[in-house]
Formats: C-alpha cells, structure tokens, sequence
C-alpha cells in the first residue's frame, strides 16, 4: 500500500493483445474512492477489454494493474471478486436457468456473512422493486430492462468496493436507460465507487463525475463530466447531437 | 516401405476423405465406418458368390472390381441420400451419435443375417492383384483422382458454399445457399468415398466381416481428420496415411506401441489444434520454399 | 412366457449399470459441453482398484506380476476408495486432456481426440501393468446374503439389486447436491456461462474439477459394483459400457442428470423386451430406438432444446 | 401492392409470445423503420421474413405472394437479403470469399466445366471475382480483400456483412441495427451510405436500430415494437409525438 | 500452390509403391541363419482378444526353451520373433507381411479365426507355411497348401460331451443352447451341438443368443430357465461363458452344465468360482493326459508360473496348442535340415520343404500323438470329456478327466 493518496485502481501503460492483434496500447487511468468514472468509445475501441484486464478474465501483455497501489496483473477473475472488484458484463449475462433469487444468491458466492448477505438482498430489492416482484422467476422469462437490473444487482451482492459496469444501456428503451442511470446514480450518491462503460456518451456523463475517450486501444481526451459535455469537437465526433 | 502397409495407409487416408467431406460444411458425421462395411460386403458377396465376374485369367479382373465400385457406389449413394434427408437435420454431436447408431445398426444386422456369413463373414475374397504393391498403385490413382475431386470443389461454387455454411449456416442459408442440399451433397459424396473404398480393402483384406465397420472405426477415422486438419484436403489425407502407420511404425518399441499412439493422438491437438495441414500452414511451406504462385491453384486471386 | 415383472428386473438390472456410467458422462458434459471418451477407462480401473483394495493379487503376465496389498479391505470399504482413487485418476485425465484446450479456447471437438488418446493409453498402461487375465471379487464378499432374490415368481441376482440400490442413492445425492446446494448452483452456473461464473468469483476451474472428480468416483464406484457382479474382464472392462453409456446420453439429453438415469432404464428395459428368438437384435434395438428419438426429440428426452440466438 | 406485407403475424416461443397480430406494409422503394427495446421482437420479425423462424399464425406476402414455409434460401432468391444483428460473416474467409459467397445465387455453372476448368468456366469465375471486388469498393474494403473477415475492424466487419448482402442483388434489404457500436461520426456516414446504395441498387430498405436520431433522420416511415406488439406507425415525426411510444419507449425526458 | 504440394505428395506415395513393388524378391536369398533359424509369432497381443494371445505367449515361449534346451535343431538354436497382431484384420495382416519381409521360415498364429482368413491368404501366396494354433472355424486349412492348423474342429470333439451328459444323467430331457453370435468360434460350435443334441433326440427347447462382450445375462437366463431345461449347452469364450454360469447358477439353475472347448481353461476358476462345479467341457486338451510330452508340458508350466502362487499351475489349452504348434515346427525343422541342410537352402526353397515336413510328420504333443492330413487339418488321437471339480472354498479347481 502507498498510502492514503493512492487511487483505488489505476492503470499504467497497458497493453493487451489478442493472438496478433492489439486491443490496448498502453492505456493510463485512475479511479479514486468513491468516484463516478466513465470509459466513452466506438465498438472496438477497447472499452470492454479494459474492464475484462481489471477483473482478470485476460492476461495483459504489459502494463500494470494496480489496486490499492498494489500490483493485481496476475491475479485469476475469482480473486479480483474477493479483493471487492464487480464486474458487471455486455450483455447482461444472467443466468437464464436459474431464479432471480438463485442468481442473487450467487452473486454473493464468496461471502460467508449470512446476515449481511440477507440485509444486501433486501437493499438490491429495494433499489428495483420488480426483482422482488419476480424473485421466483426463471431469470431467462424476464424482459431485457428486468434482466439488466437482476445483473446490476447481482454484481452488488458481491458487496463490490469497485462496481465495474459494461454497457448497462444496451438494447434498452430510453425510457429504461433513464430508470438505470438513475439507479446508479443513486449507489453513486451512497458512495459507491464506479467504472461505466458506455456508448450512450450522454446518459453517462449525466452522472459521471468524470470521463475517458478510448479510441483504437488509446485514451484519446479525458476531463471532467461537464467538460466533455461542452467540449465542441468531442461533442461533434463522439457524443452526437440528440 | 513395406507395400501392405502402404496401402493400408492409402486406405486410411481415404477414409479420412470421407470423414472430412461432411465436417467441411460442418457436419460431425461417423457413418463413414458404415457405408465402408457395405462396399466391402457388396465386394465381398459379388467376388465369392457371381462366377460371371471371375473372368477366365488367374487373377481377378479389374473391369470386375470396377464394377463391384459402381455397385457399391449406387447402393452407398442411394442409401446416403435415403439417410441424409433424415439424419442431416440433426447437429454437432447429436449428428454424430446419430450416425454412430446408424452404424451400429448395420453392424448388428450384417451379423445377424446368414448370407453375410454372420460372426465368421466371408471369406475366400479373390484377388485382382497378385501383390501388394498392385493395390497400392491402384488405390493411390484412386486416392490421387478423389484428391483432385476434393480440390476442384473447394475451389468451386459448391465448395464455397460449403465453407460458408461450416461457419454460419444461418448466414449460409440467407445468402440463398441450399443449406440442406449442399449438406446432403456432401454427405452423399462421402459415402461414395467410405463405399468405394470399402470394395478395395474387401479385396485386399481377402475376408471381411461385421467387425470392420463399428464405433472404433468411427473414431479413429475421426482422428484422422481431426489430427490432420480438417480445413483443406490435403489434413485428412496426411491424417490418415500417418495415424494408420503409426501403429506399424511403432512397433520397435514392443509393449508400449499402443501407450506411445495413444500418447500422439492425446498430445497431437494440444500441439496443432487446427490439425497439423493448415491453410496457413500452406501458406508458410509456400514462402519457405519460394514456390512462384501458381495462378490456377490461386483460385484466380490476383 | 416371461412375466412382465421378470422383463421389468431384468432391464432394472442392466439399466442400473447404464445410468450410472451415464451419469458421469453426463456431469463432465453438462459442465464442459464435452464427451469424455476416457471415463470407460476410468470405470474400468474403478474395478481394478477394488479388486485390489479387498486384497487381491495381480497375475502373472503384467509388470506388477504378483503384487498384492499388504492389506484386504471389507468390500463396503474399499469401494468408495476405489472412487476416491478413480476420481484422483479423472483429475488427471482432465488436467492432460481437457484443461490445455479449454485454457487455448480450442474447438471442443478436439476434447473428444484427445480425451480418446488418454483412454488409449490408460487401457494399455494396464494392460503393461497388470496383463489381460480377468480377475473377479470372491462370490461370498456380500456375506450371508442369498444369490438371487425370488419375488413373485421373478427372479433377480442380489448383486443387481445392490446396485440399482446404490444407483438410487447416487442418482438423489446428486440431484439434491446439484438443485440444492450452493456449489451445485455455483456448477449450473458454470455449465450455463463459465464467464459470468468467473465474475461471480466462483472458480470455473475448481468446478470443473469437481465435476470431473463426481464424473470420476461414480465410474470407480460403478466398475467396482459391475466387478462384484461380472467379473472384470481385463482392459477393455469398461469399453463396452462406453459406447452403451454415449447412447444412454443423448437418449436421455446430453448434460441432463435425471435424464441419464431416463436414459439408462428405458435402454435396459428395451434391451429386456427383445424376444429370446431375437436376442440378436438386442443392440440394434436400442440405437434404433436412440436413432427414432432423435429424429423426434433432436435434444434427447430430457435435453434442453438447441437453439442458436440471431 | 406494397412490395411487402406482414398481417396479423404471431410468434410464439414456448410460452413466450415474441410477435403479437402485427400487422405492416413496406413499399417499393422506401426506407422503413423498426424501433424498440431489446426483446420487443424486432429481430424476430426479420427471421420471420427471412425464413429463419416459422411464425405461428399470419403471414408474410412479398409481391402478393405468401412466403410461409419457404425455406430461407428460397427467401433469399426471392431477392430478399439481410445483416444480422450480431454479425454473422463466414470467419475463416477472406473478404473477397465472403462476397464471393453473397453472389452465390448468380454463379451457377455446369459441373463439368467447373471440374475441367473450361475457359467458359474461368472467364465467368473472373467476373464474379470482379464484381465482389467492384461491391467492396463500393464500401471502401478493397484494400483488405484478401485479409481475413475476423481481423477485419469492427466497422469494417459490419460493411462487409452489407457488401455481402447486396452481393446476391436484392430487392428488400433488412438491416439488423447496422449502427451498433459506431461512433456519431461513422453513424452519420452510415447514414449516408444507406441513402446512396437504396438510390444506385433502386432497394427498398427495412431497418432496426437504437439510436432513435439516426431513425428519424433516416427513415420515411417508422413502426415501434412493443413486447411483440406494434405500438405505432407512421412518419418520423407522429411516432416522435406518439403518446404511446413516449410512455413505452422513449420516456418523457426525449 | 496446393497443387505443387499436392504433386509432390504424389510423387513421394508413387515412389514408395515403385520401392515397395522391388521387395520381395528377398525370399530368393539364402536363409539368414546368423541368430538362429527365423521363426515367427503373429498374437493378439492387445486389443480384445489380448488374453488368448498372452496365454499362447507363453505356450510358445516354453516350446522355444524346451527345443532349445535340447540342442536347438541339430545345434543350431531357433530365433523366435513373436509380433502383436492386434485384435483386428489390419493389424494381423501388417504383422504377418511384417514376419514374412523378415524372412521367417515359418508363422504361427494369428490368434483368432477371422484374422487368419484375412492373413492366412498372404503367407499362401507368399508361400510361407503356417501353423495354428487356435483358428477352429471351418476352411481355415482350404486356404491354401501352406496353412495346417493343431487346434482341432469342434465337429469331433463336441458331440462326446453331449453323449458323456446323457451317460452321467439318462433323464436329460429338455436342453437350453446359449452361444455368442458374434465369436467365429462359439457359433460354428454351436452349431455341432444343436446337432449332436438332435441326434440324440433332444432338439433345443430354447436357443439363447449372447455377444462377446456381454457381462449381464440375466435377460437370456431368466428366458432359458422359463424353458425348465435339465441341461444347459454353452459355446461360449472363458470371460462371457465363466459369467454366465456364475448368473445361471445364482439365479437358481441346478441342472447340468456342458460347456465347449473355448472354456477349456483355467481362467474359468476365477470367474465362476464355486459355481464352475460340475460343468462337463469337451477339450481338445486335458492336462491330465498321461503321456511324456504332456508331463514334460505341464511340468515347464508349473514351474514358469511358480513365481506367482496365485496363479494356476496347471496350463490352459491354448497354452498347450501354441507349444504343440512350435514344437511342430520344430521337429519338422530339424527333420529337414537332416535331409538338406538349411544352410544351403533359399528362403522360398526352405518354407517349401519345412511345409512338405510339417505336414508329413507324426508328433508326440502335450495334446497327444497328432499327424496332419494333406489339406493341414489336424488329426488328433486324442479327445476328452471333463467335469470341473472346484475345492471347498471355490477358489482354485481342476478338469477331473471323465473315463
């Protein structure tokens, strides 16, 4: 540990590489404590490899992860989940054969506090009150807003210090993009750190305190949410005009 | 060499070809074993039991092989489509099981009938040959034009769209691809092959029974593809002529023969998990040996 | 004529022996989407193994001519360490033959090659080691218990009666293992989306072991149950039972517990129903009926639907 | 007669009912839109006219014509071609093969001259290979006509799944949001590209895409799926106004 | 490209057949005499039929020792070279090609019948006697002039132990047949039993049919038991047979047992145990034929497999029929070197004469005197009739010969 100033997760000069390919060419970020950061890009770009390097599903070429200022590169999926990083993926990926109860009751699968594990369920339930609803329901019957809170939720029962979203918009009416950003805006609000991987610039940066351009593996601009909302070439070529 | 072992390394490769038809437009399927057992009992019954074919030299008459081939190319052919129409809409390993059954089938059945020879078969095959050496160079032309066939049709229409519907058939079949006739096609093409080849080993195995075509058969010959890549002709070809003298070549080292195979075709698709002939694999051999592009083998690329 | 009771115990009897080799296919499948074509051999050392944990010795043509524990377990004992021994023995084959392609992303096709190769080697490495001469457990291991059991004019060995028994009570301890536990809903995950496991924290890897470790105690334990009944027939024991056991699987729908046991019943009793007249046609009656099955139910009887997403 | 109608078209899977009595007309000539969220049947509706899915009750006309119970190759030579929503290009193949694969409809030849390689034979192989290399260019990807499809940028890849699809010269050509993952800059080129390839192939164009800007400028007609049920239809600016799509789909703060 | 490859693939296969095509022609040298007079095995020495071929290993292994410790042939020791046949055609046939490119002077094997109609045909050709030594189908001799076999046909030995039955017990009324359909063997043995039976009056009640590679028989049993025999007529190989009696026995059946010749081995203790009690076997081999040759036999035996005390002492009679068949060799060996010197002889020339003395010859072997007839069928002086006497505790017995 290097002390108090150290970000909660920061990246330095990543590098990963697919067979021949070069998804990240020395990517550099920081997350401190109980920030909001946002990671804006194409398809492509790099964004969802980034949050698979962090969480350990692939091994970097080069480069270094580091949590708490010390160095996690190596580390297999399941202890990057015990060190209390949530990966939540694209897709949503729930289990479709299992119960919304069941595919909770996993996502706390390296905790051994029942109380507490009782108590989060009982929080996630609260923030989407539809789960509760269908908590006996095969999570395969639920519609695609449904299935993207019961993964959101599903990351929270690992009791995450980080929460690492990917695409938590995708495929969902704007009306049900709304109703997410809110929600995380909310966990936010109670001091959850985050790292959002979005297409839809707008919606993140409306609750991100900060964000990142990824361009063909590079951070090709940064700065603060308000910043990129008004910055005028990134709005023209990245956030669109809605 | 020995020429025995050589053409039973042709043999094998054959029976790669056949396997590797089907897997080419993505079809796992293991009746290649089956549709060898009915070329080699057609050959069998007509060699033994139909004097009008034995002709009058001391050897069997080739002209008599070739049309025991015709025969059992007819009767494999017909029965493929028959079969294809049925079992092709099954996938992956389903198909496979499929087809096993199917062989199993047959083999229960040939065992069961009298005039097959039941557990014995038939035996007293004649001979078109009077050496070994005589089989190898006819199975090697044998080989060297079912070669020729394979590379004209993936270089052709029906080869592309065999490809395409290996790696998507859905995206095959919106591309106006006939996804069940092509499979069909190439079903049909392998048990031709499997039933072809099956009349030569009759021949040259001089007996044949219901034992030759059953599950070990399938798998091994699926080794075959798989070990020796399944992605252009020349992978099964060169999977079958070595897995089938593996074996042979081993026998040096005494008791442990079957251990050290075994230990090959374990360690083979750690090493080469497309196979050891790959396309790239081509490739490379080509700029290693500064081969001047041949255009025609190109398929016309520029 | 036979009493429909006497066909019903004797296709009980071969179809216990089919379901429970089934299972193991099963489990490795479900989680791997995978055939483990070594797990005849694996079945085939279970029995081994028992035959020298009760204390007995090996023949004379092998490497380990004349070795003998210097011990003899009670059979009831040294059948689960059989499995125990048998499932150390899975492990291995999976970390040889499984896990380098899983760790490359390979073509699972090439699981079913080399998972062939480590059966190829292990029934040979017995042979090398023990010879082919069959051995048998003693006929009064079960005791005092009588041979056959009459009920109601049917009659059936008291052997196959322990072993549906005992396929019974596998066949719940592990469905109440896999629907009710945390880690048997931690091994649906894995078998469902091995990713998602991950990011649960849950270790795809440990799971998957565990599989292959069930997979592996029940082909021991069922080797070492069909030794007590038949004897073991030198190395090519369990060969027979792996083709059986592949069909036995995709009848009942590949990586479907209950439908392994399904599986393995129907083929016993269909088996059971051939005539005597026909019992020729015994084997081409169950793939015949595996091949109809197919056709009707393309997933298998119990088997979930495939279905590729647009 | 609209070029293509779909009435009272249900599909059920299981117990899930994805299409509910949907009811639609493309005409000749117009880009029309398919909005809504994930799992309102959208793609389904595609598989539906393309083959893919068999619907449960109703039916898809082309021309007049009912389309049920063709197979999705006899579709497709009907001069109705897609893209897929998850990208399905033939990976192992170069570009120029997958194009290739695209003119499959229109490369027929004799056997026999394909197996001597009859001049004739190769004469008409060179023009295929010329007009795939002439559709390529169209989409800027001559220059990696020999790489791999799955090296290929992700943009890349979703051009070349639409050079393949006009490969076979249809008619009707179905888009399965061909904007996923691109950029606003590349969404407005995209934009573009549709335009032009409906004025230069005279296609009609049906489409499925998110980003509701690109939807309202593209299309001429618009139609919104709702859990399988068509919520409303018409011009970009009634289903902007629509109250039912504000409540269902687009929320109040659009 | 692929073309270029494709030719020079080829090109490399055409000239391995033009290579291959040149051999043979090696049978016209002199016989390679430098490690002894070459003599070759072909077993199945893997595969399913592996514990036939390890049984038949060791027959020809005391046979070899036994010739060598006399002398050899006129001094000169044999070379033996045995080879895995497998248990398939392929194999076989590669094995046999394999020992005659060696320059073999004689083969023994290959283990089962079906294999030897594959192989058999090549060493004819090739003119290389055989001689085996456990292939009991029919035509097995019509293959050609080389090919003689010491394992008698079950036709002669087969009724004996129908007739022994009916002797022991006259009220045998109804007679249950189980044979495995697929076993060359057990179905053409079958086949002499259901006729013997007739003979006798007692057509088959039922006919069961089994595989090799069955272990339950509890279908076929319950089946056949449903039929109330007296008598059970088994043509079954030693795993599947030893199986069945066990089950047959414990599911209730207390009449009498006749088995064939393809139980005739100790390896049935350990499988039916106890239940082995009382069966009759027809053999073509008994191990207690009181001649010299089988005493010297069944004493080289013992005394190989003393190292192991759990073993049976006492020989299978494979392991007597694969040493008879090298100590035909042997002797015909050394009768033709007396008459024309080995030495001097080509390879060719040397199997044609050793074929002419083989089947010339009259032998004192474990299996008793035999001779030949022209064709190579064996002649053998010999059968017996035994009934299996288990000890108390069913784990070791003996074949008491029947008078």
């Amino acid at each position: 540990m290097n002390g108090p100033q150290a970000p909660l997760l920061e990246l330095r000069n990543l590098v990963v590489r697919y067979g021949s390919i070069t998804a990240l060419r020395g990517i550099n970020l920081s997350v401190q404590a109980g920030e909001l950061v946002t990671l804006l890009g194409a398809n492509g770009a790099g964004k969802s490899t980034t949050l698979r390097a962090i969480s350990g599903l692939i091994q970097p070429a080069g480069g270094e992860i580091l949590w708490h200022g010390g160095l996690i590169n190596r580390l297999r999926t399941e202890r990057t989940v015990k060190l209390g990083i949530s990966h939540c993926p694209e897709g949503r990926r729930v289990l479709s054969r299992q119960s919304v109860a069941d595919n909770l009751a996993l996502g706390a699968w390296l905790r051994r506090d029942k109380a507490a594990i009782a108590k989060d369920l009982e929080r996630c339930y609260a923030l989407f009150p539809r789960l509760a609803e269908r908590r006996n329901q095969l999570a395969g019957s639920l519609s695609g807003g449904e299935q993207q809170m019961l993964a959101i939720s599903r990351s929270l029962m690992a009791r995450p210090t980080l929460l690492m979203l990917d695409e938590p918009s995708l495929g969902l009416a704007p009306r049900l993009v709304a109703e997410v950003m809110a929600a995380l805006a909310q966990l936010h609000q109670d001091g959850l750190t985050m790292l959002l991987v979005e297409q839809n610039a707008q919606a993140a940066l409306t609750i991100a305190d900060r964000g990142l351009v990824l361009e063909a593996g590079s951070i090709s601009a940064g700065g603060s949410a308000e910043q990129l909302l008004t910055n005028g070439s990134l709005q023209a070529s990245y956030l669109g005009s809605t | 060499m020995d020429a025995g072992l050589l053409e039973q390394m042709l043999l094998g490769a054959l029976l790669g070809l056949s396997v590797y038809l089907p897997l080419r437009c993505g079809q796992l399927s293991l009746a290649t074993p089956g549709f060898f057992a009915i070329g080699g009992t057609v050959a069998a019954l007509l060699s033994t039991r139909e004097p009008a074919l034995a002709g009058s030299g001391s050897t069997y008459p080739i002209t008599s092989v070739l049309l025991e081939m015709a025969i059992a190319a007819m009767l494999t052919g017909v029965l493929a489509m028959g079969l294809g129409r049925v079992v092709l809409r099954l996938r992956g390993i389903y198909l496979a099981i499929a087809t096993i059954a199917l062989v199993e089938i047959l083999r229960v059945v040939t065992l069961n009938l009298e005039f097959t020879g039941g557990a014995l078969g038939i035996f007293g095959i004649p001979q078109p040959f009077d050496s070994a050496a005589g089989y190898a160079s006819f199975t090697l032309a044998l080989l060297a034009l079912i070669c020729w066939l394979c590379d004209r049709l993936e270089k052709t229409r029906p080869g592309r769209a065999m490809a395409a519907i290996r790696d998507d058939d859905l995206a095959a079949a919106s591309q106006g691809i006939n996804t069940a006739d092509t499979k069909l096609l190439a079903f049909v093409l392998s048990a031709l092959v499997a039933g072809i080849t099956g009349v030569v080993a009759a021949h040259f195995f001089n007996s044949w029974n219901a034992k030759l075509g059953n599950f070990d058969a399938s798998i091994t010959t699926l080794a075959f593809v798989v070990f020796g890549g399944s992605r252009t002709w020349l992978g099964p070809v060169f999977g079958g002529l070595l897995l089938t003298a593996l074996p042979e070549l081993l026998r040096p080292v005494g008791d442990l023969r079957l251990i050290v195979f075994g230990v090959v075709i374990l360690v083979g698709p750690l090493f080469f998990p497309q196979g050891v002939v790959t396309p790239e694999l081509l490739k490379t051999l080509k700029r290693r040996i500064r081969l001047p592009p041949t255009p025609t083998a190109q398929g016309g690329k520029p | 004529m036979e009493t429909l009771l006497q066909v019903l115990f004797n296709g009980l009897s071969v179809g216990a022996v089919y379901a429970l080799f089934a299972l193991g296919y099963t489990l490795v499948f479900s989680v791997l989407g995978v055939i483990n074509f070594a797990h005849g051999a694996i079945f085939t050392l279970g029995a081994y193994f028992t035959y020298l944990l009760i204390g007995g010795a090996v023949g004379a043509n092998g490497l380990l001519a004349g070795l003998q524990l210097p011990f003899a377990l009670p059979f009831w004992l040294a059948l689960p360490l059989a499995g125990v021994a048998a499932a150390a023995l899975a492990l291995m084959v999976e970390r040889i033959a499984f896990r380098p392609l899983r760790d490359r992303g390979s073509d699972p096709l090439l699981a079913l090659i080399t998972s062939l190769g480590a059966g190829v080697i292990l029934v040979n490495l017995i042979q090398l080691l023990v010879g082919a001469e069959s051995y048998s457990i003693p006929v009064g291991t079960l005791g005092s218990l009588p041979a056959a059991l009459s009920i109601a004019g049917a009659k059936v060995r008291s052997v196959q009666v322990i072993l549906l028994a005992i396929a019974g009570l596998l066949l719940a301890a592990l469905s109440l293992w896999i629907d009710g536990s945390r880690s048997g809903k931690a091994l649906q995950a894995v078998s469902e989306d091995p990713i998602t496991a991950q990011l649960l924290g849950i270790n795809s890897t440990r799971m998957i072991q565990i599989a292959f470790g069930i997979s592996g105690f029940l082909a021991g334990m069922t080797g070492g149950l069909v030794g007590l009944s038949v004897s073991i027939a030198g190395p090519y024991f369990g060969i027979g039972y792996g083709l059986k056991g592949l069909g036995v699987l995709v009848l009942g729908g590949l990586g479907s517990v209950p439908g392994a046991v399904l599986g393995g019943l129907i083929i016993g009793l269909a088996e059971a129903c051939v005539p005597a007249d026909l019992s020729g046609y015994k084997d081409a009656v169950s793939f015949g009926l595996l091949f109809l099955v197919l056709l009707i139910r393309p997933q298998g009887l119990l088997g979930r639907p495939q279905s590729s997403k647009v | 007669m609209s070029l293509l109608q779909v009435e009272n078209l249900g599909v059920r899977f299981g117990g899930l009912q994805a299409l509910k009595s949907v009811d639609l007309e493309v005409q000749q000539g117009e880009i029309f839109g398919l909005l809504g969220p994930n799992g309102a049947g959208k793609t389904t509706l595609f598989n539906v006219i393309s083959g893919l899915t068999a619907a449960s009750s109703g039916s898809v006309r082309w021309r007049g014509a009912c389309l049920d119970g063709l197979s999705s190759h006899r579709i497709a030579r009907l001069g109705i071609a897609r893209t897929f929503q998850n990208l399905r290009l033939f990976s192992s193949m170069s570009c120029l093969e997958n194009v290739l694969v695209g003119l499959h409809q229109h490369g027929r030849q004799p056997s026999l001259a394909a197996l001597l390689q009859t001049h004739s034979f190769r004469r008409r192989e060179a023009q295929l290979h010329q007009q795939a290399l002439e559709l390529l260019a169209l989409f800027q990807l001559e220059a990696s006509s020999h790489q791999n499809a799955a090296s290929l940028s992700y943009g890349d890849r979703r051009r070349l799944e639409m050079a393949r699809a006009l490969a076979s010269r249809p008619q009707l050509l179905l888009l399965d949001e061909p904007a996923a993952g691109m950029n606003p800059a590349e969404k407005d080129e995209l934009q573009e590209l549709i335009r032009r390839i409906r004025n230069k192939f005279k296609l009609t164009v049906l489409i499925i895409e998110h980003h509701v800007p690109l939807m309202l400028g593209l299309c001429d007609r618009l139609a919104v799926l709702n859990f399988g049920q068509r919520i409303a239809l018409g011009s970009p600016e009634q289903v902007r106004r629509d109250p039912a799509v504000i409540e269902a789909y687009l929320g109040v703060g659009a | 490209m692929m073309r270029r490859l494709a030719s020079s693939l080829a090109a490399l296969l055409s000239a391995a057949v033009t290579l291959s095509s040149c051999r043979g022609s090696d049978d016209q040298v002199l016989v390679n005499l430098s490690k002894g007079i070459p003599v070759g095995a072909v077993l199945a020495l893997t595969g399913n039929a592996n514990v036939y071929g390890q049984d038949q290993k060791i027959g020809i292994e005391l046979a070899l020792a036994a010739l060598n410790g006399a002398g050899g042939v006129n001094g000169k020791p044999l070379a033996l070279s045995i080879e895995d046949g497998g248990s398939a055609e392929p194999s076989a046939n590669a094995a046999f090609t394999l020992q005659i490119n060696r320059g073999m002077l004689a083969l023994i094997g290959p283990t089962l019948s079906q294999q030897a109609f594959s192989a058999d045909p090549i060493a004819q050709r090739r003119g290389v006697p055989v001689v085996a030594p456990s292939n009991t189908a029919t035509g097995i001799p019509e293959i050609g002039n080389f090919i003689s076999r010491v394992s008698a046909q079950s036709s002669v030995i087969a009724p004996l132990s129908i007739s022994k039955a009916l002797q022991l017990n006259p009220s045998i009324r109804r007679a249950a047949v189980i044979y495995a359909q697929d076993d060359a063997y057990s179905t053409a043995e079958t086949v002499i039993f259901q006729q013997a039976l007739t003979a006798k009056g007692l057509k088959p009640v039922t006919v069961q049919r089994t595989q090799l590679n069955d272990q339950d028989f509890q279908s076929q049993i319950t089946a056949a038991l449903n039929q109330k025999p007296d008598l059970v007529v088994l043509s079954l190989q030693a795993m599947d047979g030893g199986n069945l009696i066990r089950q047959l026995r414990e599911l209730g059946y207390r009449g009498a047992i006749v088995v064939g010749n393809g139980m005739n081995t100790p390896n049935i203790y350990p499988i039916c145990q106890k239940y082995c009690d009382g069966i009759l076997i027809a053999q073509a081999y008994s191990p207690e034929l009181a001649t010299p040759a089988n005493q010297r036999f069944t004493a080289a035996f013992a005394a190989a497999q003393s190292r192991n005390p759990k073993v049976s002492p006492i020989p299978p009679q494979l392991t007597a029929q694969a040493y008879t068949a090298m100590q035909v060799i042997g002797e015909a060996l050394a009768r033709l070197d007396h008459k024309q010197p080995l030495k001097g002889l080509s390879v060719s020339q040397a199997r044609r004469a050793l074929m002419d003395e083989i089947l010339g010859g009259t032998y004192q072997t474990p299996l008793g005197e035999i001779r030949f007839t022209p064709e190579g069928e064996v002649i053998q002086k010999n059968f017996f009739v035994a009934q299996v006497l288990m000890n108390a505790g069913g784990e070791s017995g003996r074949f008491s010969l029947l008078p």
